[in-house]
């Protein structure tokens, strides 16, 4: 392994863990109200829900090298960015709940999570992350500050227009961008190999002069490594880099998607690359935390996250005529 | 023989019956393929059709939507599915500056056989970026034809005329009317289709409930809501006509006027944003055409200006509803 | 002091001085450096600022203007120019999904202090995809405010109003307004500007032209079509009150509401598409709430729903004009 | 010189110089009604104007190799490819007079010229013609037909989303496209290291998994010998290629430009670099023509032109209420 302290590891795993938990307790609330017949608009967590069930690694491992400052730009699907990047997770689960103590008091909801204490933001439009984090870039230019901002897409997004414009923009001009393509094989129901016209995005950073590289999400550390050598050029002016890390969705496209499209040695495939898995096996195996301790860890982040969960629960939701605030700064 | 179909079954029948008319007709879009689309307006044509009839695309809508342009160039007739209308600004640009315009520049030289589909229309927590409406904006640039069809039985027949139309349409159908299962729709919208193809004409509109005393000037979800209270006003002894347009281009002025001209009153109820969009659009046909029928001002209800919120009690508070028609068509009386 | 400037001018002269007083204010867009903007809206800032903030860029409007919104929300205040409102639909979705949405998404938690300038109109053959006007579809989505101004002193005051905005403003310039020598213009859009910094409220309508007898609403370049429409009129003993609305959103409905209470008479003219757009809406708003002040039907003159032709007689016949202002006033009385 | 007939050489020297005359021609007319005082607005040739001198090799070369069902989709810089396509110069020119007689009687004008006979269109907007060809290339493959599709864009066109979107996509169905990017070296005043993240736009189809190759426009020939291949691929379902064709813009971006951006050595390089004149000296120092016989070559086509132009002078304007036809096929 390569040098990483036992601590960071650790921590690392923490996140990691948390996310996942944080995720399965959503992907169980969401049902809540929506059965016996499935009504999306139904339950608790009304509307579609992206989970990253399987993809944690990707944000783990790029974001604990980020600061405050620095920026995410997320999608769609993004918890597990959120939460790596110290989002307030009561503000954020309440958000998700529709509540008034939600980061946009229920006006956002969990597509649209904006908490700019740490510069974190995300939408539901497909590459349009990609812009907006070298947006970031500029004005870290234009301040001749050292904070640098992470774009984070889909393997399908790096089909968007968006991904072209905004690389070539931020080589051009040398920000200090990470892009981050979360290759997780699918775009809702259609495989990579039907939509990219290369294997790997990766090398796509060609195209512009810039680093590629391909990682293996399932081993957080090489992510790690990999996002610390890209974080460090960003932030010494060195300009962009293009990040794929090969990922997998352990569920569906969004709660409710019966995934028929999908092979059942897909799904298979993914549950042998569980990066929470394979994070918890090796800290076994190397001794670093006993079965015993990695339980109780565990059972703090499970009252954690649970405790925030029935904040969420028990907020009010918003006033009706709320919905008429804020469409600008100051009124009209 | 007819049968009670959903609207997305109606839209797929249509399109699968056009497909075997006519080779030249094909299908592109995101997940339209073993998914069936994710508001199932495909479903069945990947398993009937095959892959090359139709494709699913990567996530490039300036490219397969720009893509149907040329494919119509050369004698294809292209369905393509932007999977939300909300997703519109990626390839607005292929839309509205080349297909909607290429006949015209051409001076009818280039015709342009392509059908557009979305969907459209909020109600189910799905926030501000996949509840919008926006049929105004297409309605408002020359070149392209806006059908909005309420039930099954429209749904089908549009879309086929639709398909057989040389001149681009862009063909709405509201997620909360698609009859899904999966989300709330209203049951009058599963209604009778035959199964033979049978085509509906652009620019007639179509009074869904007769009445005297005021006209309400709706389409697509909305008709519902509309219908509502049109029963409920019904109690109070209000007599309600209510309009469904079923294309907003063509626009079937003369139904419009003939209605004001009879009730004297005038209610438009509009999914999309308020302001310079559809529901003034309406009030100022009327307004010019038949200003002396009016017997009070002219009204309407939509999304009052606010992207659609997130959360369900705000969601609720900015869409128009059947409550709301009831309220302001009693102060109008 | 004040000396006369050509609109053009007058605007470059905004953002100089905004970007001298703030160092948050910067410049991006296509050709606005050495070229000074192909309508001469930055000239000689290159020179007084550098590279470093007026900023040329590639052809890939989503990527500049997509990253106005990201070095806003680090607290820049960005001014991006889209050289043709015409090439919006290559870059819509940052706009409206995104810049006119995010103040909202976030309940008010992220201020987009973004302008986004471009240019307006027709009258030169420039042809159906570089002489639209469609400020009516951002007008349209809510979340964007919305200027036209018509003249350099205006066409300052509002600059420096926008830029000071802590919201997203779309800022229309016509072509044919700018001054530039090379492109026709008319003489009284260039008049006397201060040279100190000053401020114009957005929402505050202004009466060009006092009368009684017919109240025409426009805005941009109309507004000289309707002056000059107004002076032969005058000739007939008919007197009309013209009204430059200089934003579109925020809408100053009390000007156009007492306008139409004096004159009882109501004509919109506009740039823009004719349907579905700034003439129904303002039809719409005198008719929601000024029915019974109206002596006549309210009337509208715009682009008849084509595309803009190139030929010049062609065009000539789309544009709405003074000559067609006269006759329709004439009818309307 | 490579495998080329002394025939053909001569034939793409006729195409070329008539593209050159045609552009100086409608240079000079542009200006008519337009001084003393520059105005936009007046004169035969209202609107913008964007002539191609410098750039016919890169028409001429691909044209060649074309039938009249392959289709070129093209840019606002577009006489060449109109003309070397075999496009009805006449009804063309009438169209760029704004005459009943055009094209689209007189409702496109210069950057709208379609001609459904030759499969040739255009239009205004930088890097729309990408995503058309594609369409062409679909067609194609649906109908099981030979044809082929030439999208056209300058170097400016390269960074826009649709270049990406349509590379990819063509590259993935193995669409029958080429596409042709113009490197002229400016995008209107920005030059081209201030717009591309990259030197060499040919480099970008390694991003897609197709051929690039870039070639020195200065020498017909190179550029006919590089798309004979490409359009050979495309037409035995290799699919697509890209080809960046080095070219000179001997004009202003359009009329009444000032290029006061552009340095003097820019334009003396281009006209160093002129493939008219490269051409013409290698025609004359190989002795496939005398003096004598260009000239007469020349002449033939100048009266050719004069009488186009002539023409389209003479032919009436369209009436004014014809502008509202034609929205809709079959009108409403
Ligand atoms: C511009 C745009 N097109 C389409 C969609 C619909 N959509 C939402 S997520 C998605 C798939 C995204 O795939 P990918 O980028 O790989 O991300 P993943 O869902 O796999 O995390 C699609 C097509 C959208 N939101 N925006
Ligand atoms: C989407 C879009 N953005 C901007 C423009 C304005 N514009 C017209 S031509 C041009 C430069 C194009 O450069 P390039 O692609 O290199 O072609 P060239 O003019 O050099 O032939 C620009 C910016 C446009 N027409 N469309
Ligand atoms: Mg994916
Ligand atoms: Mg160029």
């Amino acid at each position: 392994m390569p040098d990483i302290s036992e601590q960071t590891l650790l921590s690392l795993y923490k996140t990691m863990f948390k996310i996942r938990y944080y995720e399965e307790t959503l992907g169980k609330i969401y049902y809540e109200g929506k059965s016996p017949i499935f009504d999306i608009s139904a339950g608790p967590i009304p509307g579609e829900l992206h989970l990253s069930s399987g993809q944690e690694s990707s944000a783990v491992g790029v974001c604990v090298h980020l600061k405050p400052e620095d920026a995410v730009v997320g999608t769609h699907r993004i918890h597990h960015f959120a939460i790596a990047k110290g989002v307030d997770l009561k503000a954020m689960t309440a958000e998700i709940f529709g509540k008034r103590t939600g980061l946009s008091a229920g006006k956002g909801g969990h597509m649209h999570l904006f908490d700019p204490k740490v510069n974190f933001s995300c939408s539901g439009i497909v590459g349009a992350s990609f812009p907006q984090a070298v947006g970031v870039g500029i004005a870290a230019r234009q301040q001749g500050a050292d904070y640098v901002a992470v774009a984070v897409g889909g393997e399908g997004a790096a089909n968007q227009g968006t991904f072209h414009e905004s690389l070539n923009l931020a080589a051009l001009w040398k920000l200090p961008v990470i892009f981050v393509i979360e290759d997780n094989s699918w775009a809702v129901s259609v495989p990579k190999d039907k939509t990219t016209s290369l294997s790997r995005n990766s090398e796509r950073a060609k195209a512009y002069g810039i680093p590629g590289v391909y990682v293996d999400g399932k081993d957080v550390v090489a992510v790690y490594e990999v996002a610390k050598e890209a974080v460090e050029r960003a932030r010494n002016g060195e300009g962009p880099s293009l990040i794929e890390v090969k990922v997998y969705r352990l569920r569906g496209h969004f709660e409710g998607d019966a995934q028929v499209y999908r092979p059942k040695e897909d799904l298979e495939q993914a549950m042998a690359n569980d990066p929470v898995k394979y994070l918890e096996n090796q800290i076994l195996s190397r001794n670093l935390q006993s079965e015993q301790e990695l339980k109780e860890l565990q059972n703090d982040i499970i009252a954690e996250i649970d405790e925030i969960i029935e904040y969420a629960r028990q907020s009010e939701y918003p006033e009706p005529q709320e919905a008429l605030e804020n469409v600008f700064i100051g009124g009209d | 023989m007819a049968r009670k179909l959903p609207m997305y079954m109606a839209i797929a029948e249509a399109i699968s019956q056009e497909m075997e008319r006519d080779s030249s007709v094909f299908v592109m879009g995101e997940d339209i393929g073993a998914y069936g689309g994710i508001f199932g307006a495909t479903t069945g044509l990947l398993d009937k059709f095959g892959p090359d009839r139709v494709k699913d695309t990567p996530i490039s809508e300036s490219a397969f939507i720009g893509g149907a342009l040329g494919a119509a160039s050369k004698g294809m007739r292209p369905i393509v599915e932007l999977m939300f209308v909300d997703f519109f600004g990626v390839t607005m640009d292929q839309i509205y500056n080349h297909i909607a315009k290429v006949t015209y520049m051409s001076n009818g030289n280039v015709k342009v056989p392509v059908v557009i589909m979305t969907a459209i229309g909020a109600g189910y927590s799905d926030a501000a970026q996949h509840s919008q409406t926006l049929y105004g904006i297409f309605a408002h640039v020359p070149g392209l034809k806006v059908v909005v069809p309420s039930n099954s039985y429209d749904a089908k027949g549009l879309m086929i005329s639709a398909i057989r139309d040389d001149n681009p349409v862009m063909y709405f159908f509201h997620k909360g009317l698609q009859g899904l299962g999966w989300m709330p729709s209203p049951e009058e919208a599963a209604v009778e289709v035959p199964e033979e193809p049978y085509t509906i004409p652009f620019g007639k509109a179509k009074i869904v409930r007769e009445g005297n005393d005021v006209s309400v000037v709706t389409a697509s979800r909305m008709v519902y809501e509309a219908l509502w209270a049109a029963e409920e006003l019904e109690k109070d002894g209000v007599n309600v006509e209510v309009i469904d347009l079923r294309t907003l281009v063509p626009l079937d002025k003369e139904t419009i006027l003939n209605s004001v001209a009879k009730t004297g009153r005038l209610l438009v109820v509009d999914e999309d944003y308020l302001s310079y969009g559809l529901t003034g659009e309406i009030i100022a046909l009327v307004a010019e055409n038949a200003l002396s029928s009016l017997k009070a001002p002219p009204r309407r209800i939509a999304v009052p200006d606010v992207p659609l919120p997130y959360s369900r009690p705000l969601e609720k508070f900015v869409l128009p509803s059947k409550e709301k028609i009831v309220k302001l068509v009693k102060e109008m009386m």
